[in-house]
Formats: C-alpha cells, structure tokens, sequence
C-alpha cells in the first residue's frame, strides 16, 4: 500500500506543476492589461508602461513564471494589482470563508446521499425508492443560487431566522457558522441529489453481482450481506465521483457566496477577473487546482485501500 | 430420505403476468447420493437448484414441497432458512471469477460459514479455512488464504468456493454448472475433487449442468429437464443405455463424441429450446420431437412410471423400447 | 444507418414527462417570437412592481416591465445556448472521442488526460474566465460553455467506442476488409448513438444551468435580451418588498432543466435499455 | 501438389505487451504464440485444440492478418501476407473468412441481415445492389434460412441462427479459407449438432476448407481431418485426428483426451505431478505438469520431431506412443 501512495504521490507532483503550467499559460494569453486597469483608461502610455515595468510585467513569461512559482513556494504570492496588499493573506482570508463552507455542503450531501442512495438501492421499485428518486431528480433541477434566494425569502425575509447574508468573521463561531447554514444548503443540495442517484446505482449494481448470492447461500442475512458486502464494493464508484464533483461544488460556491455575500474565494475571484488582477486570479485558479487535485489524490488512496485491484501487486 | 421433492413449480411474476420456469418437479435423494440435473438453456434446471436453497428472486413464487431432513422448506421462515444455508446445505456457482468478493481475502470469505453456524472466532475460522484450503488441495493454502481472490487462477477460486461449501460438512452440496467457465483439465480435477470429498464425508451432492457428459461420469442418478419439466428420471447407466424419453435420446446423439463420428452426420434437433411462457397445452418438445403424434400437440404428456426410480414424460415412452437406436460410442 | 430494429420505446413517466415539460420550453420560444403579452423591454415605471392580475399574469418587475412575456422570451436565450454549446460539444467531443478510441495508445490516453484535467477545474470558473476576459454576451457564454462539453462528450463517446470495438461484429467488419472510417460510420457511431443522445440531453440541461448562472453573475445575455438568470439577480435587488418575482423565474430555469434531466432518463431507458448511467 | 498450401503459417512469435499499472512499473509481457509453424492444404480442413491462454485466438487472428505478429509469416495460397500493400490485402481478403463464438456479439444489432451477410462484398466493391441482394439470398439459403430473412435485425433470431447468419457472411464471397474460432461453444447441444452438420456440408459440397479453433476435442474431430493441439504458445502435437485422439503421444494431448467428458466411461485425471507446481523451467512447457516429465524435460525444450514412420509430430523427449 504504502508503495502505491509513494508512485501516486509522485504524479500528484506532475500533475500539480503541469497544472500551474496551463493557468499560467492561460492566464498569460488573456487580454486586459493590469498596469492600464490599475492607472485607470486616462493614464499616459509612459505611465502604464513604467508601472508595468515596475511590477515585472513586462519581463518574458519563463521569468514571471519562475518568479511567481519562486515566490508562491516561500509564501511570497506578490501583490494584487487592485488592493495593492499581498495577495497570501488575501486569498487565506477568504478561504477562511470557503473551506468551512465547501466542508459544511460536501458533508451535508454525502450524509443525505448515502442515506437516501442505499435506502432506495434496498427497496427497488418500491415507492421508497420512487420517492427518492424523484426528489433527486428535483435537487438536480433546482440552480444552487435560486435555492439560495428562495432560503433567503424564507429563512431569513419572512422568519428571519438566519442572517440574509453577510459574513461576521470567525471572532465569534457560533454566528459565523450560522451563517454559513444557508449558504451550505444551498450548495450541498445539488451535490446530494447527484451523489443520491450515483450511490443508488453503484449498490444496486453490486447487489446484482454473483458474489451476494454467493454470501445469501452461505447463510449470511439480507441485511447483513448489504452492509458487510455490497456496500464496500459500492464504495469505490460512490468516492471516485465524489472526487469529480468537489470542483463543480466550487463553481457553485463562486455564484452561491454571491447570493448571501460572503467573503469567500469565489466572490474573490470574480471580483479580481473583472477588474483584471491577474495574479490574485492566478493564485487562486491554481490553489482550486491545488485542493481538486490533492482531494482526487486522497480519494484514489482511499478507494486502493478499499480495492486490492487498485493496488495492483502491490497489496 | 435426505431430500424429497414433490410437485416443485416455480413462476416469475412480470409486468406481462406470471411465466412459469419449473413445473412439476418431483424428484428425491438420499444420503451421500448424487443426483444429476440436466438441461439446456431455459430448461429451469438453475431455478429448481435456487428454490431449494430459498434463493429465488423476490419477483418469484414457488410452490410444492421440500423435504430436507424430514422439514418443510417452502414458507419456512428467512430465519430458519439462514441457518440452514451453507450449515446443512450448500452451493457452488458456476462463474468463479465473479462468485467471491474481490474486496475480501480469500480465507475471510471460506472462513464466513464457520463464523456464522459454528461460532467461531474470526481468527479460529481462518485458520480452519486454510486447512480446508488444503483439503481441497490448493497449492500454498497460506499464501491462497492471504490473498485477493483476482491474484487466483479460475480453477483455484472454485476449490476456494468448494472448500467454502464443505466449511460446516454441509449434508448436501448443490453444484450449479461448477466447471463449465474452466478449462477440460481443470474441470476433470474439480469433478475428480468434489467425489472424493463425497466419498469421505457421506455428504449428497446435486450437480446441475448442460453436459449429459459430465453428469453421466460422476452422479448415481440422474433428471433430464426441457422447458421447466422434468422429461426423464432414473439411474444414469440406464438412462443412458435405454432413453425413455426422445428429448433425452435425442441430446445423447446430437452430442459429437470424439474418435468416432467424424463425417457421420449428427442427429440434429431443429428450432431451438423455447422460452418459457410459449409453453402450449401440449407437450414443450412436441415441436422438434421426430415422435411427434397428434396428441403430443393437444395434451401434456403423462408420467410413465417404469419402475419406482425411473420414469419419463411421453406419450409414447412405452414404445422407445422398440424404436431405440444404438447410443454412445 | 436506420436506427435500427431496437426502436421500441417502452413509454416510461419519465419519458412522457420530460417529453411534455421540453415541448413547453420549445413552445415558449416558439411563441414569443410571434407574440407576448406585452414587448418584452417596455418599461412602465407607473405599474411597476404590480403584483399578478389579469393584465400581468405575473405581475411587473421593478421597471414596470411585464415578467410573464420576459419569461417567455427568456426561453430563446436558454434553448439557443443549450443548442449550439451542445452541439459544439457534441461535434469535437465525438470527433476527439472516436480519434483516442480507434487510435488507442498514447494519443488515447492523452485525450483522457486532458478530458479528466478539464473535468479538475470547475466549469463555472473558466467559463467565468472567458466571458470576463473576453466580454459578456450570450455568444461568448456558449462558446464557454460548449467548450468545456467537449471532453466530456469525448469521454462518453470514447467509452462507448472502445465498447463497441471490442465486440465481435467490429472484428468481423475489419475481417471483411472494412476501413477504420467506414467501421466508424457503419457500425461505431449507430451503436453509440443512444448513449450520445441521452449525454446530450442531460448537457442541454446542464448549459441552460450554466447560462442562467453567469447571467445571474452578469456575464451571460446582456439587457435588453431577456435572461431568465438575469431577471434572479434583479429580483434579488428587490427581495424584501417583492419576494415573489424571484419565484418565476428559478421555477422556469427549473422546469426546463427537470423536464431535459427527465426527457434523458426516458430516452436512456427507451433506446437501451441495458445502457446504465455513463457520467 | 506442386503449388503452395492454402495456407502457411511459419514460425509466429507475439507477446502482448499488458498496460503499465503505475507510471512507473515497466509494461508487463504476456508471451501469447512463442513460434508456431503448421500448414493447410485446400480442402483438408485443420483444427487447432487448446486450453485457455494456449494461444489458439491469437493464431486464428494472425492467421486472417487482423493482428501483427512480433515475427514470422502467415502466406494464402504463396503470398505473404504482411508484405502485402494494404489494397491488395484488403482484396485478398475475399479467400479468407472468419466465424466468430458470440452468436449475440457477432452481428451488430443495429443493422438488418441484408447489411450484414453482404458485409465482406461491400469491402470489395463487386457487387452491384442487385447482385448483391441476390448473392446474399443465396448465402442464406445456403445455410438453411430463407431469402426472406435478409429484411428482418439480429434480435429477432435465436443463437443458432444467428450463428447460420455469422456462417453466410462468411460464404458469400466463396472464400478458399474460413477461420472458424470456437464457432458452436456458446450454443445449445441441441443447436450445436445443426451448425456442425452445415459445416461439414460445406466442406464436402462447397469445398470450403475450415481452420477450426476449439478447446472442445470433439468438435474438432468431427470436422477436421489433422488437428493440433497447443499448450502455451506451442504447438505440442500435430497430425491425423483420429490417430491422435485415439493413442496421443504428448502427455499434454493425453491428458485433454482423458479429461473430455464421454458417455462410454468416466474421465480419467492426469496423475498430478508432485511439488512442481507453477515451476518455470527452462526446458519442456509442460514439465511442470508433466507426470512423466525426467531431468532432462526440466533442462531442454523439445522441438516438434516426427515419430518414428508417421505422419504425426509431437513435442516430447519420450513420447507416449
């Protein structure tokens, strides 16, 4: 096991510098210039051009490359073009916001599908199962920042029982969590409702295999064959899509941090892109990089120590 | 007697009504006998195998009686059932690559039974399953137990599953086409392994399969099935030397036997074995029987009892006597 | 290339469902292009934010403007972007997907690399990306869109391909002296075609999803088109005095993607019925 | 006979290269054929016996050039076909047609038999569409369908029938070679005898000559009258099929016999060779298995050697017969 982490790792390695590569590249080749942003459309092309000079823009692009890497591996992410400020605290600030919040949706939707999945994966064809269904087939229907405004509208206009949006800071956690309550509904919502049918039909389809009969024949119980053999083998599948659907979980927190105005990296984001600031866009399309991959990393340990198959030979 | 079947039948109930996969099944087998069940695809021999296990689907309703050890199994309740299974009977399937959990170390999953219906420890019951494992003479029965079931070749993995059913020393042993996916040689090995063990332990064995050859080298008795009847019944070598039935004379000539009929043309059996619910008022086979009168089309064929253990489905049985052609090599 | 004997489409609620609320998108369109209730950008700041009558079957927005014929003509926009990042998607996807399933090796693997590296980054963001950078507007969000389709239908059409080559008919094809592109056309792509059918509905749904966000972000149609994404953020503005015009809206970007999700799950079941959920 | 054999297959080696399961792990080899030499003549048909992973499928598909071989050569009728400039190998392919197992596989369900039968003279472009429909009627009367069948799709046949619809494909450009790779395991016994009859029928009557693969003796002896049987990637033993059915000189070909299942007498189970088990020997394949395998079985790989005043070969340092 420990021999397949080790070579896993090591395209992890890869696959991070290769990603680092490609946002670079991209965001080198998008128009918008951050010096004449930053000057505003009146300032003089001298002007630009020094400010530019002044920020290393003009450099060629392995340098910029090498000084951004350079300075992202020691802490050092530059300076944002709009708020001038240092780009490291800005991007952790708002992670602050976005981590918790993304851990609150995942965890919410894993525990709704899990449940719901082998539930209605147990009673096939029955209205159990018909009901879950369907429900999922609405949570898939229903854009995360509509379910958001509709949360708002009812929790907060009417009922004002939570917040309508607003972020006030981890100084006190307990309203700091409740605010993030709306928001990671919202965005677990959706998520539950994929990983609800993904579940359904990885049980089923290990229920189906010859190896349940095998264990129905030895004596062992329904109940008892679900847990101790179908579900395992559902596992696999359930964790790798899991993985896949963390990064459509970011975007919806970019549209979702917007509706109750939260101070997370996707409003960031949004926010730097539309006012060119290239760098604070950078750092943070690659630490989304960074977090899809690592967690894809962690998922396919998991899934290799789960499935011998996985490990290959080296079991 | 160990096991008595009477009047076994089975329906699968559809969106389209209810399809009738066993009709009329009546057979017996005693201690330490082998009782061979034949057929071709959709003859319902796997059916009547899982009905005596109460593994039929949910969609299924069985019907007739089962007499194991002197108890009624059909309606017992799931918790009787579940320690019978793989304690006082057990099964072997046929698809090896698929019948294990692939999650599962091979010596977990011999060991399950053991756990279950003798109580033993988890690592008391391992220990037991790599002796079995070398009961069933698999090479390095450590190293089979530690490993995964994809790191063992076919023919290791149905002695795994065989070891697995002989865990508790099971009174019978239900194989359903246990070496049909391997290779001749290694069928010939499982086959040679799976009587000896009879031998030693006394236990009844029912081996179901498509192969009248096989059956015909290794069960006492035997039952032919065609479309969820049972068309023959009675002890091998008779059967095969006198076929009472001509759906049972005809699978004995349609079979190439090697050495000997290169050239000659085989006996052929037009159409194709039907699908259950086509089934008319008269007899299933009427249609590809070359002994085929009027009433074959219009009634189903009666039981023709020839002597307590032997009978057949046919309207003219009595007159296969005469009509018999030389069989076999 | 008939589609062949298989076409017995077992009528599922799904099927009928999805059928029925896609045909009401489809008419939709259809209908504010020949009539609305009133033009859809006519401000009437007097009226404004009337609630549902007889004259405004769902009430006026804060520009007075009636929202039942925004609704309607909302429904252009979303059609329009399903269809064409669609069909973007689905013609490279299924060009990229065939050349990584016939060539095999490292180009194959390739392909796959670069599908899974794609399906690494959120899609939302890059479309966010290209939209800013390049401007918004409904021309740049379909193309945003239906490029990050493409490695997902490659995907799907690459595992549906190498399915149907290793069956023995394609064997059978190359024994009779067939070439890789008649083999594609003969016998690859009128077997993979439920499995691209299905794909491509659940994308429709998928795009309308992704318009209705970055016009709701304002990257997407630009006023005076009328977006149903657009009409959440300005209902937004007015949540407290008129929660209910937040209300149309989401149900119609609803609507349409529940009926396409639906309308998928039928088809999938219909055209074949052994082809389970290829993500 | 003065001209070429039908066809010549001469020293065939390929080894599979299995995919790396880390970046890191070299690529695993899987020898499939590790020098394989046999040839046919026109209108005797051959069979080739084997178990699993002996090679067989890869054979027959080298054999009809839809898999490169690492070395050797496959010739039809004197020309080789690797050398060949792909349109005259697309043309040759005409002589040389394959029936496959899957009868449920072999077809594509989206197409009618129409399409399907008149597959092989579409890759020639003979035929015009009249011609073509007809030579494709006549194909399936050829194999016991009607004409009329040609309209109807795949799933509305049994496997036996489809398996005659595989059978017509094959026939209907008058192919001189038709590569049949385990053409009756998949179907019924009942099936099975009318698929063996109509082959044999078309070699008698349409002077078809069959490459028969099977891992079932007695299908093979029904149809072929020399047959070889492969152990690993060799061919162990070659020659009439009676006589080597009927007195095997390879321990190996003893064995299969001995385990076949027959009506006549219970199958017989190779004495197991004692504590040799998954040894890797530099000499005889079969060593491992061998019970009657000496010192100098584990040490030399025996080349195929005629027996003595026979025309049968076998690959055995002490042969059994």
């Amino acid at each position: 096991m420990v021999l397949y982490a080790l070579q896993r790792l090591a395209v992890l390695a890869a696959t991070l510098v290769a990603a680092s590569l490609i946002v670079f590249a991209v965001m080198s080749i998008l128009p918008g210039n951050a010096a004449q942003t930053m000057l505003g459309s009146t300032a003089t092309p001298e002007a630009v051009a020094a400010l530019a000079h002044k920020l290393g823009l003009d450099q060629p692009a392995p340098v910029r490359y090498a000084h951004w890497i350079g300075g992202a591996l020691r802490g050092d992410f530059g300076l944002s073009y709009a708020y001038g400020s240092p780009i490291g605290p800005l991007i952790a600030s708002s992670l602050a916001v976005s981590a918790p919040l993304a851990i609150m949706a995942m965890a919410l939707a894993a525990g709704i599908a899990l449940a719901a999945g082998v539930y209605a994966a147990d009673r096939r064809g029955r209205t159990g199962d018909a009901i879950v269904m369907g429900a999922s087939q609405i949570g898939l229907a229903v854009p995360n920042f509509w379910l958001a405004i509709l949360l708002v509208i009812v929790f907060a206009v009417s009922l004002r029982l939570a917040p309508a949006g607003g972020f006030p800071g981890w100084g006190e956690p307990m309203r700091a969590l409740g605010a993030l309550i709306l928001p990671a509904v919202a965005l677990g919502v959706v998520q539950a409702a994929v990983l609800t049918r993904v579940t359904r039909s990885a049980v089923l389809e290990a229920l189906n295999e010859d190896f349940m009969r095998t264990a129905r024949a030895k004596g062992v119980s329904r109940r008892s064959a679900l847990w101790r053999h179908a579900l395992p083998n559902a596992l696999v599948p359930i964790l790798t899509i899991m993985g896949l659907q963390f990064a459509n979980l970011i975007a919806g927190a970019i549209v979702v941090e917007n509706v109750f105005v939260l101070p997370g990296l996707g409003r960031l984001m949004l926010q730097s892109i539309s006012n060119r600031d290239t760098l604070v866009v950078e750092n943070g399309v690659m630490l989304t990089a960074i977090i899809v991959i690592a967690l894809n990393f962690v998922v396919d340990l998991a899934c290799a120590a789960i499935d011998p198959r996985l490990r290959g030979l080296a079991a | 007697m160990l096991l008595e079947v009477s009047n076994l039948a089975v329906d699968l109930m559809g969106t389209a009504g209810a399809q009738r996969i066993v009709s009329g099944g009546t057979f017996a087998l005693d201690e330490g006998e082998s009782l061979g069940v034949v057929g071709e695809s959709g003859s319902g021999k796997t059916m009547t195998a899982l009905a005596l296990m109460g593994l039929t689907p949910e969609n299924a309703r069985v019907s007739g009686s089962i007499r194991f050890e002197g108890r009624e199994l059909t309606g017992l309740r799931e918790e009787a059932m579940l320690a019978l299974r793989g304690d006082r009977i057990a099964m072997i399937f046929q698809e090896p690559m698929t019948a294990l959990n692939p999650l599962h170390r091979v010596g977990a999953q011999v060991a399950e039974p053991l756990v279950l219906h003798r109580g033993m420890t988890r690592e008391a019951a391992f220990d037991r399953a790599v002796q079995l494992l070398d009961h069933v003479r698999l090479a390095d029965p450590e190293r089979a137990a530690r490993a995964y079931p994809f790191a063992l070749s076919g023919g290791e993995r149905q002695r795994a599953m065989i070891a697995m059913a002989i865990g508790c020393s099971p009174r019978l042993v239900i194989a359903d086409e246990p070496t049909t996916a391997l290779d001749v040689t290694v069928q010939a090995r499982i086959l040679a392994l799976i009587d000896g063990l009879r031998a030693e332990s006394g236990m009844a064995l029912m081996l179901v399969s498509h192969d009248l050859a096989v059956v015909a080298g290794h069960c006492d008795r035997v039952i032919v099935m065609y479309a969820g009847l049972i068309m023959e019944s009675g002890p091998v070598e008779v059967v095969l030397r006198e076929p009472k039935n001509p759906y049972t004379r005809a699978l004995l000539e349609a079979r190439p036997q090697p050495g000997a009929s290169r050239g000659r043309r085989l006996r052929t059996i037009p159409g194709s074995p039907p699908i259950h619910h086509e089934i008319g008022a008269g007899c299933p086979f009427a249609g590809r029987c070359d002994l085929t009168i009027d009433i074959c089309r219009t009634t189903p064929p009666p039981e023709v009892r020839f002597s307590a253990d032997r009978l057949s489905r046919c309207h003219r049985a009595r007159e296969m006597g005469s009509l018999n052609m030389r069989t076999g090599a | 290339m008939s589609a062949g004997g298989l076409w017995r489409p077992r009528v599922s609620f799904s099927l009928w469902a999805g059928a029925i609320l896609a045909l009401m998108l489809l008419l939709a369109a259809a209908v504010s292009f020949v009539w609305t209730p009133y033009p859809p950008a006519a401000i009437d700041i007097p009226h404004k934010l009337a609630s549902p009558s007889l004259a405004h079957l769902f009430g006026t927005d804060d520009l007075g403007r009636d929202v039942a014929s925004q609704l309607l003509t909302g429904s252009r926009i979303s059609i329009l972007v399903g269809l064409v990042a669609v069909g973007i998607g689905l013609v490279f996807g299924i060009v990229l997907g065939l050349i990584a399933s016939f060539s095999g090796g490292w180009i194959e693997d390739a392909v796959m690399r670069l599908s899974d590296f794609v399906f690494a980054f959120p899609a939302l963001l890059s479309a966010i990306m290209l939209t800013s950078t390049y401007g918004p507007g409904v021309i740049n969000a379909i193309i945003a869109i239906g490029v990050l389709y493409v490695p997902i239908i490659a995907k799907v059409t690459r595992a549906t391909a190498n399915g149907v080559l290793a069956r023995e008919y394609a064997l059978a094809a190359r024994a009779a002296g067939r070439g890789p592109l008649s083999i594609a056309f003969d016998h690859v792509l009128p077997n993979i075609a439920p499995a691209l059918i299905v794909q491509a509905t659940i994308q429709f749904a998928g795009a309308i999803l992704a318009e209705a966000a970055l016009s709701y972000l304002g990257l997407g149609a630009q006023p005076p088109q009328a977006s149903w994404g657009r009409m959440l953020a300005e209902a937004q503005n007015v949540l407290y005095n008129a929660p209910s015009l937040a209300i149309y809206p989401g149900a119609a970007i609803a609507l349409s993607v529940l009926g396409l999700n639906l309308l998928g799950d039928g088809l999938r079941d219909a055209l074949d019925p052994k082809l389970k959920a290829r993500s | 006979m003065s001209e070429a054999p039908l066809l010549e297959v001469v020293d065939l080696v390929k080894t599979y290269r299995l995919p790396r399961t880390s970046p890191f792990t070299p690529h695993g080899r899987r020898p499939a054929l590790a020098g394989v030499s046999f040839s046919i003549v026109a209108g005797h048909s051959s069979g080739i016996v084997g178990e699993s992973g002996s090679g067989k499928s890869t054979l027959a598909r080298i054999a009809l050039a839809l898999d490169k071989p690492d070395s050797g050569a496959v010739r039809l009728e004197g020309r080789s076909l690797f050398d060949l400039p792909h349109h005259e190998l697309r043309a040759l392919r005409a002589h040389m047609q394959m029936i496959f197992q899957d009868p449920y596989g072999s077809l594509d369900p989206r197409q009618r038999v129409e399409r399907i039968v008149a597959e092989p003279l579409a890759a020639l472009g003979a035929a015009g569409r009249a011609e073509r429909s007809a030579r494709v009627a006549a194909s399936l009367e050829a194999v016991g369908l009607r004409a009329s069948d040609a309209s109807k799709y795949p799933h509305e046949f049994s496997g036996g029938q489809r398996q005659r619809i595989a059978i017509a494909r094959a026939l209907i450009t008058r192919p001189k070679l038709v590569v049949a790779d385990e053409p009756v395991s998949a179907l019924d016994v009942s099936v099975q005898a009318q698929a063996l009859n109509l082959m044999s029928d078309l070699q008698q009557q349409a002077g078809v000559t069959f490459l028969l693969i099977s891992h079932d003796l007695a299908v093979v002896a029904h149809i072929c009258e020399t047959t070889a049987v492969m152990y690993r990637g060799r061919i162990v033993e070659i020659g009439p099929t009676e006589e080597l059915f009927g007195a095997p000189a390879h321990p190996y070909t003893r064995e299969l016999v001995d385990a076949t299942p027959r009506f006549d007498r219970p199958t017989r189970v190779a004495p197991a060779a004692e504590g040799r088990n998954g040894l890797e020997t530099t000499g005889c394949p079969y060593a491992a298995r061998c019970a009657f395998a000496q010192s100098r079985c584990l040490k030399e790989a025996p080349d195929l050697e005629d027996l003595a005043g026979r025309a049968r070969r076998a690959a055995c340092w002490f042969p059994l017969t």
